[in-house]
């Protein structure tokens, strides 16, 4: 058993671990917490696969601040930790059985056919002379811009959405007004007025 | 040898965990959007695995883009259910039915 | 042969007079008022440019007059139009029984006049529309478009369960007739046309004309409608408007009866041959089974409405003989019964809403107050009957005739049905007219008005002319007849003969 | 050829001037117009007898076309020849005769116009179906005076049992009617036409043919005289058909008279004699028509032995005179069939129309148990009624005599098995005959009255209106059989009826009735005094015998009393069941099979399959996520376990 | 690089336009809603007009073939955009007298449009997922929109749970496609998807189910409906008008470009699951709508039955199909508006409202909106002369030309179950007693859309042949795109 071998079962199987755990804890803190680490084991079969710059990405992007969102929302949301349903133990024969069947589908078709490309030689994804994060920059920005331009529109689109759904204005702004504030003269502010004794204003 | 099946098995194993998670969840809305992103996930050691055993970029680009989605995706996701809460008090999955029939 | 579109023209004067309708303008009194007046000009005008088509047409020929022919939906679909010596007799009936259902429903019709009088003009383009179109799919438009007006004419202004005899109309005649848009489809992608002529000279290969045949008889029995599907029909009759039993016993039973001679005989000759003793069958125990349940019925228009079913056991009888006797008894029989058993409708029609109920047990003794009525009512009820020198006698004679030829059995049931008619038609008689007046409010009850009269009196015109003197009908069909008993005989010559 | 046409439309033009403007121009006129119209018509049908008689021969007047169809062509047209000619003189005479009486009869009616319209029209149709030239005119003229007799017995719609009656003589002779319609789609099949003349030259091409009838090979000929026959059996109140006639009493006496005696119910008769051609050839045939009449003539006698009513018995007298009738032509002796019809109109005309006169002079009592000694209150009528019973009876040369006298002799001289049960039947309803006439005449005319005295005390003679018929009618049933026995069937009768009625060749049966052993020829009027005495003795000598008797055979009379139950045994196999078969089919066929298994009940099956969908739409997001996976996981298994993706 | 802008110019209208109007929205003083409003319809007809431009331009390619642009693209973007902006025009009213009007809504409506857009021209599997995430992520968002009521927020997570579960189903299916295939694009996915030795290869196959299953989700076909009656149920009326429109006109389209282009040499595998598809999504829609009480649950139910019809055509996978399809969609979506434009009215002094018994008598209180909802739901349930009838001819036609007779037999019998559930609704408006429930006038716009629609509907059948031509070249198009593919499959045999 090589190196690659040893890293990628240790990944894969933490990985597989942890994410079985994300659906499974009690707690959604915890959930979140396993969440990291699935991501965290499959950066590292990125790695393994000589894609550096995504495993970059993975753990930037998303243990940096999907994970870390959704660790605000459970922690805002103030959710009490629910017990295991009825439901869940009623269904989960069938669905399992189900989620079983087309797991073991798939791995039948792949068994089938993936030595075709397992057998070839393994060529390059990455051009030679050329880091990871270069070779995706190049492409990304010239045969792939109409993706990349459309990756930008989504996330306008969740930027809209999230502030169209969340964002409560509230009604009376606190707003400075610089030019009135420096325009205030003392006349604006004082007045002097003369009280006669015993009669008030 | 580590070879593609082993990232297809992988990928598989853990995309059959997210849909698991989505149908036999019932605790809370969010642990479903969590298991979304194992799916997304499987979806990228896949294209991540094909891109390096077919020697093309186009895996990883797509992969970059799923995230980038994917990142947008629970942004909008986590919105959604932030206003649900507000309304309803509680995200428990089983409470999500106002609408039957 | 001018070359303005008469039967375009015929076709869409009802449409136009509707659209008319919904510009009238006013209080709701004006617009009741207004309506009537122009739907009645309208189906009076239509009348007469019929009667004028009528007199220009060659009875001689059987061949499709003013044929009308217009790129429409897809090649090979085109809007086609005209008429031949069987088709114009139906458009004949539907534009001379229109002006009647409507001034019979000048008084009785009180609500929604508007909405009604539309609901009959869209109608009558819709019926005279199946009669003249020369295109099967432009058939199927208006044959399955009539369902509409009807639906809401039967629902709007229907008795007690008219919701339920709506619906059920409805969707039983809908869910015949797409069987036969399907057969329409695969005739078109076998032979690239929908144009009726052409289909008739294409000939189908003879195992698919099984099917063809199967899924257009599933619409056509349905609409006739025959043994055993025939269940919508006492319950649409029953909750219907009385004007709207005339039509839909009149002219849209019709239209089942004529789809098998326009269609079924001429397409597909093979299986129509095949299947006929099934026909037979269907009609014969339709004859049996619908006169006695006629016997068995309390309320008159079911009554009318079962014999109305066993009536049409003739025609289809007739049809399937393909006999010339058989064939012209079947159309001969169609128009009669539909002037006949519309005229029974009205007389229902005439002292329901008099009374306001259509038990026959709540009537008696009505010869006593409504002596007309009586003798009109004994006429039409004779004519049901089938007594010889009233219309009724002459199609189902020869039809009985023209079944004799191929089965006698089938005749022989049907033969029987000339008693049953007579039990269930002469007690109905007797029960309504015969005997003392019993109830209360039949007291006061007055005969038939001049409107009245004038209504019904073209109808008994008709039943006595054409008893005595049917032949200007059966020269007009004549011809057509004869060149698709031709046909027939032609092409199952020539598929026997192949097959040996 | 304009008195054809005169003779046939007069009573139409007065049925329809009664019928529609009756009420414009009043009762006194309508009746006076039919009446004065009929008269002219039986004028010119005596004279044009008269012509025919001379120089015999067929005229055909053609009206107007009417179906024509393929092969099909069928003509109105006034066809004239002997046979018809005299069934002119019948119909014209008998019905004028009518008229007249009814203008008396009726006098209190308010619905004379329409009566009187009806009685023409009746007229009309009758002359329609005799002047016919082919089947379906026949059958039209047929039909139309079912309608006519329809209208007449329910004449009186307000009596539910008139309209019972109605209705019951309309269906049963539209069972006969079936028959007949049968019977000439059998003729079109095979010949190709309706036409008289067609029809009979082919009879011989039709004898030796067969066809598939009802799934059997049956010989041709046969079958559509037997079709035929049974129309006739239902025009004619022929046994199994016959229970209609005694109901239609319920109508007016003088529609009795005219439509139930003298006119109507012969049609059956004239049918046969009419096809005689067709029915000559076929043996199996004749046989049938002898037995149906022979039974039918015993069958009616004895009924009528036990009625009370008077003109129940008179309807049974006319029923068993109908089978005379038919076993005369069942011999082949149409001729003779004719001449009784001839001579049986004048004198059951008669009997009728002096029953109506006695029921008239009762205040419309019927029961003969509440009549009696009427023979000095009402001294005509029991005069007119002698002459009618004597001819009835066959007292020699009386009317009667004649005609029953060579149908009984020709009935034992064929000797053939079915001729000699005839031959016997008629001798015994002679008896009947005699015994049942003669004690309706003891019973109403002689003894002691049994009736109130309030009735008696109204008791008068008819006016004279009601009794210029009867006297007329009286001479022709004592005159008509001597003055007409020659022509009808004695040595000019070939001149006579020219062809009109078909003899085979070697059918001499009028001339071997004539050599029949004397016994056979004296059995007739012995059965006739029998039958006399018999009545005498139980109803004038021994009054009490007759209740007696009736006692002690209980059984019988019970049996003949109630008309062999045939009423009672229709109700039961063919009424009810039909009743029952009715709401079976409407409850439990249309109701609980078509529509339970039809469209309601595919309408319950949506709905319920409708409920089970809209449950699985649970509202629950797992059920929906997993219902998505299972459609996955179903297609993916689907398709590997198909495999073969080729 | 100028040939690519040319070809993607409607969808940059719409996102620079939708960028503008941001602007316009965010920086104006007072309510702008009105302005983005206006602007955003203004925008779309520009988009629509240009992608117009293209209907008879030969097929062109841009962005290394990610990027498709023929006359079937330029008709179903045509078609996809004007049903946006009437979406818009129909949502006006509604939306301010709800208290909804927000300028961010015609801005992602905007937003959508360019993501039909994206997915209509689709040619590259990542090409086809942007198109879709762009789009799904605005509804997901504008089912939500109204973030005070727990239905629509609801609508919105159900909507968005189960997209992303679609989402992820459809990735993984194009993983393992792109995988297998060695590529993206659909053209050189099609060469390289071939049977071998009569087989297709099952890996492939596995992708095309995943990735068909998260399109059917797009189309709301049995059964990855089951969002569909909620989402439709719980997201504000006008929002459920425009679900019911555009995304399945872009959604149908990018299904018949990939399955007829991208997979056109697995037709016997997807063939069989269209049929299922077909068969479930018609008898569900049918069965299912008949026992419902809120008229846009029943629409919901209405539009998977019409999605099954329109599947049908799909399934005859001939050009006389694809036309079919495209002309069934395009008169789906105009009586869907024309119905929606009536719901929409339905208005009592205190709010909308949504129960069918609210329609009791609406012939005699409003005779024109009844009428309008009359011929509308004639023509859903198919009966002739309305426009529908013509959908489900020209479907049948084509299922019957590939041979499909029972599924034409079961999609005919499934239109019948499905005329009774409209048919009641015009029982429930003409034939029972007014119940006094719908009382607010018909606003304007919708009274004009509803007539322009029903005027379609009603007349469609005097002149039918341009619409005819329109669908059949659309078609003809598509399919020569899949001819393309053939070829290119040819060379590629050919150079093994």
């Amino acid at each position: 058993m090589t190196l690659t071998s040893l890293a990628f079962y240790l990944f894969a199987t933490v990985a597989v671990a942890s994410s079985f755990m994300v659906i499974s804890s009690r707690n959604p803190v915890y959930s979140v917490l396993f969440l990291i680490l699935t991501f965290f084991n499959a950066a590292g079969l990125f790695v393994l696969l000589g894609a550096e710059f995504l495993a970059l990405i993975l753990v930037v992007v998303y243990v940096g601040a999907v994970a870390v969102l959704f660790l605000f929302v459970v922690m805002m949301l103030d959710i009490d930790f629910a017990e295991l349903s009825e439901g869940f133990l009623q269904y989960m024969p069938i669905g399992a059985t189900v989620g079983l069947i087309l797991l073991l589908e798939l791995l039948l078709v792949f068994g089938a056919s993936s030595t075709l490309i397992d057998t070839k030689p393994l060529p390059q994804a990455t051009p030679d002379g050329m880091t990871n994060a270069e070779a995706l920059g190049r492409v990304l920005y010239t045969d792939y811009i109409y993706f990349f331009q459309a990756a930008g529109a989504i996330l306008l689109v969740a930027m809209i959405g999230a502030i169209v759904l969340t964002l409560v204005p509230s009604n009376n702004p606190k707003k400075q007004n610089i030019a009135a504030q420096t325009a205030r003269t003392r006349d604006d502010a004082v007045e002097t007025v003369d009280v006669e004794p015993g009669q008030g204003i | 040898m580590i070879g593609l099946t082993h990232y297809l098995t992988l990928a598989g194993i853990i995309f059959t965990i997210g849909v698991f998670g989505i149908f036999l969840n019932r605790k809370n809305v969010i642990i479903i959007l969590m298991s979304i992103e194992l799916m997304l996930l499987a979806v990228n050691i896949n294209l991540v695995a094909f891109s390096a055993f077919l020697g093309d970029l186009v895996g990883q680009v797509f992969a970059l883009l799923v995230l980038t989605v994917a990142a947008g995706e629970a942004a909008i996701g986590l919105a959604i259910l932030v206003v649900y809460f507000r309304n309803r008090g509680g995200i428990a999955v089983e409470d999500v039915s106002q609408m039957k029939g | 042969m001018t070359d303005w579109p008469l039967l375009s023209t015929i076709t869409f004067l009802p449409l136009l007079g509707a659209l008319f309708i919904l510009l009238v303008r006013g209080d709701e009194e004006t617009i009741a008022a207004n309506s009537r007046a122009v739907a009645l000009w309208t189906t009076v005008v239509t009348l007469l440019l019929t009667l004028f088509m009528i007199s220009r047409f060659d009875g001689s020929s059987a061949e499709f007059q003013f044929v009308e022919r217009a790129a429409w939906l897809l090649p090979g679909v085109d809007y086609a139009m005209g008429v031949d010596g069987i088709s114009v007799l139906f458009v004949l009936l539907t534009a001379a029984l229109m002006p009647l259902c409507i001034l019979a429903s000048w008084h009785a019709i009180k609500l929604r006049v508007r909405e009604y009088m539309l609901a009959f003009l869209v109608l009558e383009t819709l019926m005279i529309g199946v009669f003249c179109a020369m295109d099967i799919v432009l058939f199927y438009l208006f044959f399955e478009g009539g369902l509409i007006p009807m639906f809401l004419i039967i629902g709007i202004w229907g008795g007690g369960r008219r919701i339920y005899a709506s619906f059920k109309f409805f969707l039983y005649t809908l869910i015949g007739s797409v069987l036969m848009l399907l057969a329409i489809l695969y005739m078109y992608w076998q032979t690239g046309t929908t144009f009726i002529p052409d289909l008739m000279a294409h000939g189908f290969d003879a195992s698919v004309q099984t099917w063809l045949w199967l899924a257009f008889f599933a619409s056509f029995a349905v609409k006739m409608p025959m043994w055993p599907v025939h269940t919508w029909l006492p319950d649409a009759h029953v909750e219907a408007p009385t004007a709207g039993s005339v039509i839909l016993a009149g002219v849209l039973l019709k239209m089942g009866g004529y789809g098998f001679l326009r269609f079924s005989l001429p397409l597909f000759p093979i299986a129509s041959d095949f299947f006929a003793p099934m026909v037979f069958a269907m009609s014969a125990i339709a004859i049996v089974y619908t006169s006695l349940i006629a016997f068995a019925q309390e309320d008159m228009k079911k009554l009318i409405a079962y014999s109305s079913v066993a009536h049409m056991g003739f025609v289809t009888m007739g049809i399937f003989s393909a006999t010339t006797q058989g064939v012209q008894g079947a159309v001969f029989q169609m128009l009669s019964h539909g002037w006949i058993s519309g005229a029974l409708f009205l007389c229902v029609g005439v002292v329901y809403d008099r009374m306001h109920t259509r038990e026959i047990a709540a009537y008696g003794g009505l010869a006593n107050r409504m002596p007309i009525y009586a003798a009109v009512f004994m006429l039409f009820t004779m004519a049901n009957v089938g007594l010889p020198g009233t219309s009724g006698f002459v199609g189902e004679f020869l039809t009985i005739l023209g079944a004799f030829q191929v089965s006698t059995w089938t005749a022989l049931f049907a033969a029987s049905g000339v008693i049953f008619s007579a039990v269930y038609g002469l007690s109905l008689y007797r029960r309504v007219t015969f005997g003392q007046i019993e109830h209360e409010g039949l007291q006061q009850i007055a005969d038939m008005d001049r409107r009245e009269i004038f209504i019904i009196a073209p109808l008994v015109a008709a039943t006595l002319i054409f008893g005595f003197w049917p032949m200007p009908i059966l020269e007009l069909t004549a011809p057509s007849i004869d060149a698709l008993i031709a046909a027939y005989q032609e092409a199952l010559a020539a598929h026997f003969g192949g097959s040996q | 050829m304009g008195t054809y046409h005169a003779i046939v439309f007069f009573p139409l033009i007065g049925a329809a001037i009664a019928g529609l403007f009756g009420r414009l121009i009043g009762d006194r006129q309508a009746e006076y117009v039919t009446t004065g119209l009929l008269i002219l018509s039986a004028l010119l049908s005596c004279i044009s007898l008269i012509n025919i008689g001379m120089d015999g021969g067929t005229q055909k007047i053609m009206v107007l076309n009417w179906i024509s169809s393929g092969g099909l062509d069928i003509d109105w047209v006034l066809r004239i020849d002997a046979l018809t000619a005299v069934m002119l003189v019948v119909i014209t005479c008998v019905s004028s005769l009518v008229h007249v009486y009814s203008i008396g009869y009726m006098s209190h009616d308010p619905h004379r116009a329409r009566f009187f319209a009806y009685l023409s029209l009746f007229t009309f149709m009758m002359l329609m179906l005799v002047t016919a030239d082919n089947f379906l005119q026949l059958f039209f003229g047929w039909e139309g005076v079912g309608l006519a007799s329809y209208l007449l017995i329910g004449f009186w719609f307000k009596k539910a049992s008139a309209n019972a009656a109605a209705i019951k003589a309309f269906v049963v002779n539209r069972v006969g009617d079936f028959g007949l319609i049968l019977g000439m789609a059998a003729i079109y099949f095979s010949v190709g036409s309706l036409q008289f003349d067609t029809v009979f030259d082919s009879a011989e091409a039709l004898a030796q043919g067969e066809f598939d009838f009802l799934g059997m090979t049956v010989p041709m000929l046969t079958t559509i005289c037997l079709l035929l026959f049974m129309g006739a059996m239902g025009k004619s109140a022929q046994f199994l058909l016959h229970t209609w006639l005694p109901d239609a009493m319920e109508g007016p006496t003088p529609v009795s008279a005219l439509i139930h005696a003298a006119t109507m119910v012969t049609a059956g008769v004239f049918l046969v004699a009419r096809c005689s051609p067709l029915f000559e050839l076929s043996q199996t045939a004749l046989n049938v028509v002898i037995v149906v009449g022979g039974i039918t003539a015993f069958f009616a006698a004895t009924v009528g032995l036990v009625q009370n009513d008077i003109k129940r018995v008179i309807a049974y007298s006319t029923c068993s005179q109908l089978g005379y009738m038919f076993v005369a032509l069942g011999i082949g002796a149409y001729q003779a069939a004719m001449f009784h019809l001839f001579t049986h109109a004048f004198f059951k005309a008669l009997l009728f129309l002096g029953a109506g006169s006695v029921i008239h002079a009762m205040g419309d009592e019927q029961d003969m148990r509440k009549m009696g000694g009427l023979r000095q209150l009402i001294p005509a009528t029991f005069f007119m009624m002698l002459i009618g019973t004597i001819a009835l009876t066959g007292f020699p040369l009386t009317a009667g005599y004649y005609s029953k006298d060579a149908i009984i002799e020709g009935a034992f001289a064929a000797q053939a098995a079915p001729h000699m049960f005839g031959f016997a039947m008629l001798v015994i309803a002679a008896f009947f005959t005699s015994f049942y006439s003669w004690r309706l005449m003891f019973m109403t005319f002689f003894g002691v009255s049994r009736s109130s005295n309030e009735t008696l005390s109204h008791v008068h003679e008819s006016p004279p209106v009601m009794l210029v018929p009867l006297v007329v009618l009286s001479f022709g049933a004592l005159f008509a059989g001597a003055a007409f026995a020659g022509l009808f069937v004695g040595s000019e009768q070939t001149a006579f009826w020219a062809g009109s009625i078909f003899t085979a060749a070697d059918n001499q049966i009028l001339i071997e009735l004539k050599q029949v052993p004397g016994w056979v020829v004296l059995s007739p009027l012995v059965m006739m005094i029998s039958g006399f005495a018999l009545a005498w003795v139980m109803y004038i000598y021994r009054p009490s015998w007759p209740s007696e008797i009736a006692a002690q055979h209980d059984l019988i009379y019970r049996f003949l009393l109630n008309k062999w139950y045939f009423d009672e045994l229709y109700d039961f196999i063919f009424v009810r069941p039909a009743k029952w078969l009715a709401r079976f089919f409407w409850k439990g066929g249309d109701g609980f099979v078509i529509d339970g298994f039809g469209p309601d009940g595919v309408a319950a099956n949506v709905l319920r399959v409708t409920r089970r969908m809209v449950g699985l739409q649970s509202g629950y997001v797992y059920h929906y996520a997993f219902v998505m996976l299972l459609g996955v996981a179903g297609i993916v298994s689907w398709l590997m376990l198909t495999g073969g993706l080729s | 690089m100028l040939q690519n802008l040319t070809l993607i110019l409607p969808e940059m209208i719409l996102f620079l336009g939708a960028m503008g109007l941001l602007m316009i929205g965010a920086f104006s003083k007072g309510d702008s809603t009105r302005t983005v409003n206006l602007g955003a319809i203004a925008i779309l007809a520009l988009a629509a007009a240009t992608a117009g431009s293209f209907a008879n331009n030969a097929q062109a390619t841009a962005f290394n073939g990610a990027f498709v642009m023929d006359s079937f693209a330029a008709l179903m973007k045509v078609l996809t955009f004007v049903a946006t902006g009437i979406a818009i025009i129909m949502s006006q009213g509604y939306m301010r007298l709800e208290k909804l009007a927000r300028f961010e809504y015609p801005v992602l409506l905007l937003l959508a449009a360019a993501g039909m857009g994206m997915m209509i021209s689709a040619n590259d599997l990542i090409a086809l997922y942007m198109g879709i995430e762009l789009q799904s992520l605005a509804l997901y968002v504008v089912a939500a929109i109204n973030r005070d009521s727990l239905r629509s927020t609801e609508a919105g997570l159900k909507y968005f749970v189960l997209g992303a579960l679609s989402s992820g189903m459809l990735l993984y299916g194009a993983s393992l496609i792109y995988g297998f295939s060695g590529s993206t694009n659909f053209v050189e996915i099609a060469a390289a998807f071939q049977p071998q030795d009569g087989i297709l290869p099952m890996a492939q196959v596995l992708g095309l189910v995943f990735l068909l299953a998260g399109l059917a989700f797009k189309i709301s076909a049995v059964p990855f409906h089951m969002w569909t009656p909620d989402v439709y149920e719980g997201a504000p009326t006008s929002v459920t008008a425009f679900f019911a429109s555009a995304p399945k006109l872009a959604g149908m389209a990018i299904f018949l470009r990939i399955m007829m282009t991208g997979f056109e040499n697995a037709l016997v595998a997807w063939q069989q699951i269209i049929i299922l598809l077909a068969i479930l999504s018609m008898v569900l829609g049918a069965f299912a709508a008949i026992g419902q009480q809120n008229i846009k649950r029943l629409m919901a139910y209405s539009s998977i039955g019409h999605m099954g019809f329109a599947l049908v055509g799909f399934a005859a996978a001939s050009a006389a199909g694809v036309s079919s399809v495209i002309l069934y969609m395009t008169l789906y979506v105009v009586m869907t508006l024309g119905t929606f434009a009536c719901i929409l009215s339905m208005r009592q002094d205190s709010g909308p409202v949504e129960r069918i018994s609210d329609l009791a008598g609406l012939s005699q209180t409003r005779p024109f909106m009844a009428f309008c909802l009359a011929v509308m739901m004639f023509s859903l349930a198919g009966i002739p002369p309305m426009a529908g009838f013509f959908g489900k001819l020209f479907v049948f036609r084509a299922a019957i030309d590939a041979g499909l007779y029972s599924l034409s037999i079961i999609g005919v019998l499934a239109s019948v179950v499905g005329a009774f559930y409209y048919l009641r609704i015009v029982k429930v408006m003409y034939l029972d007693a007014p119940a006094d429930e719908v009382n607010e006038p018909m606003p304007r716009e919708l009274s004009i859309l509803a007539g322009v629609m029903t005027a379609f509907t009603l007349l469609f059948f005097v002149y039918p042949s341009p619409l005819v031509e329109l669908a059949d070249k659309a078609g003809a198009v598509l399919m020569q795109d899949g001819m393309v593919a053939t070829d290119m499959l040819q060379e590629h045999l050919a150079g093994h």
